[in-house]
């Protein structure tokens, strides 16, 4: 399936968009899907464990992930 | 209770009218500002991007927290969005309660969720015409799988060891 | 830094306003205000009584002494005297600093010391139409001799253990 | 010489006055000040160790008292 990765801030900046597109296999969780954007953006240079949110909560690598899910990569937070 | 985010000026007395009741005796409110200089630098305003639908699912969570854990409705709390110019209140809440060490603690629990939880960057615009997103101090490259996001630091307010490239 | 006993309505956006700072990034307040109901019986309003020229020196004191602990001079207290509706502010207090914890900390040192030297009694009116005045708990039947009163309690904020004979 | 107390609150309702003249040696100190007003006012009915300002300070028992001083009984604060 194809994964649409919302990007912000500094990820957005780094990849120049923001999204990226990704392939993964149909059963794929969080962890294969931030493998896949190391892989199609490399100029993000995510952290070890970069947070994820699946449909606007944080979500854990074991995640599984399905094409309508709102996925997105999340830069250290600074709000406030 | 009450959560927004919100792309105009934050009306303090207008959010401390809001949870203002007469069956609390202590209304406690926190307000951020944007600060002049940050790490010695000169700043002249800061751009806060939300990632807006779930900052505002984070915010709501937190309120919900806030208000089982303190014991209060008496919640609201507003975060701006967009360029904010010097002075301007990034970051707006206000808690009544009936007693005031309840107030205060909730006052502080809610910056405290907020900084940690809530997507929102901050561009920091520098009189030298520079910007830079800005990092808090991490004790290491996120959590992932922990429900929600290990991220430490502080904010406008009293940052401390900030990193984060040049960004123009 | 500014400290007034005032005899109309606080306005706490102006207060907000005194002491904000492009300096600071952090702005705390607190606003107490009358409760309806106190100890389970309804209240009508209270009325402020102050040993005013005490009371100006106490609460120039206090703010002194919390710019000098906490580091910030932008704080302002102010109290109300008279006779005060439901919801109505009685005092109203608010610390900008450059770091969140200690603007926080600040108020909260304040509206404690506040509550136990300054010079302000408070007459319940209760909507049974007697009045009373209100009588914080206290370990022992003051404290003379330690440079300020050893008077603890709270205050319409969560008052605990009053006493104090009918009034009227 | 002659002292006028200054009394609040509950303590200036239970004296029915604002303030309560007391007759007091040149040398006296609050405590003795406090011991005039118990004999002058006993309706004020005061605690064991009442609070006392001098000149809008709190001063112990043994601080020294002049006829130019304002001096004044606190009931317990109740302010905020």
């Amino acid at each position: 399936m194809q994964i649409d990765v919302l990007l912000f801030a500094s990820y957005a900046d780094a990849a120049g968009a923001a999204s990226v597109r990704v392939a993964v296999s149909d059963d794929a969780c969080v962890a294969d899907v931030v493998q896949a954007v190391r892989t199609a953006a490399p100029a993000v240079r995510l952290p070890a464990r970069p947070l994820v949110a699946v449909n606007h909560r944080y979500a854990g690598a074991d995640v599984r992930v399905a094409p309508a899910d709102e996925v997105a990569l999340i830069p250290p937070v600074a709000g406030g | 209770m009450r959560t927004a985010l919100v792309g105009t000026r934050i009306d303090v007395a207008a959010i401390a009218a809001d949870v203002a009741s007469p069956t609390n005796g202590a209304l406690s409110l926190f307000v951020g500002t944007v600060r002049d200089s940050n790490d010695g630098r000169p700043v002249d305003g800061i751009e806060y991007n939300a990632y807006a639908p779930m900052a505002e699912r984070e915010m709501a969570a937190i309120a919900r927290e806030a208000a089982d854990r303190f014991g209060s409705e008496h919640i609201v709390i507003e975060h701006r969005t967009g360029y904010l110019a010097l002075g301007e209140a990034s970051v707006a809440i206000a808690v009544a309660h009936p007693r005031r060490a309840n107030a205060m603690d909730a006052t502080r629990w809610i910056i405290e969720a907020l900084k940690q939880r809530v997507p929102i960057w901050k561009l920091e615009h520098y009189t030298d015409g520079t910007r830079q997103w800005v990092v808090h101090w991490q004790g290491h490259g996120g959590v992932q799988g922990q429900g929600h996001g290990g991220v430490q630091g502080a904010g406008n307010d009293g940052d401390e060891g900030r990193e984060g490239a040049a960004h123009a």
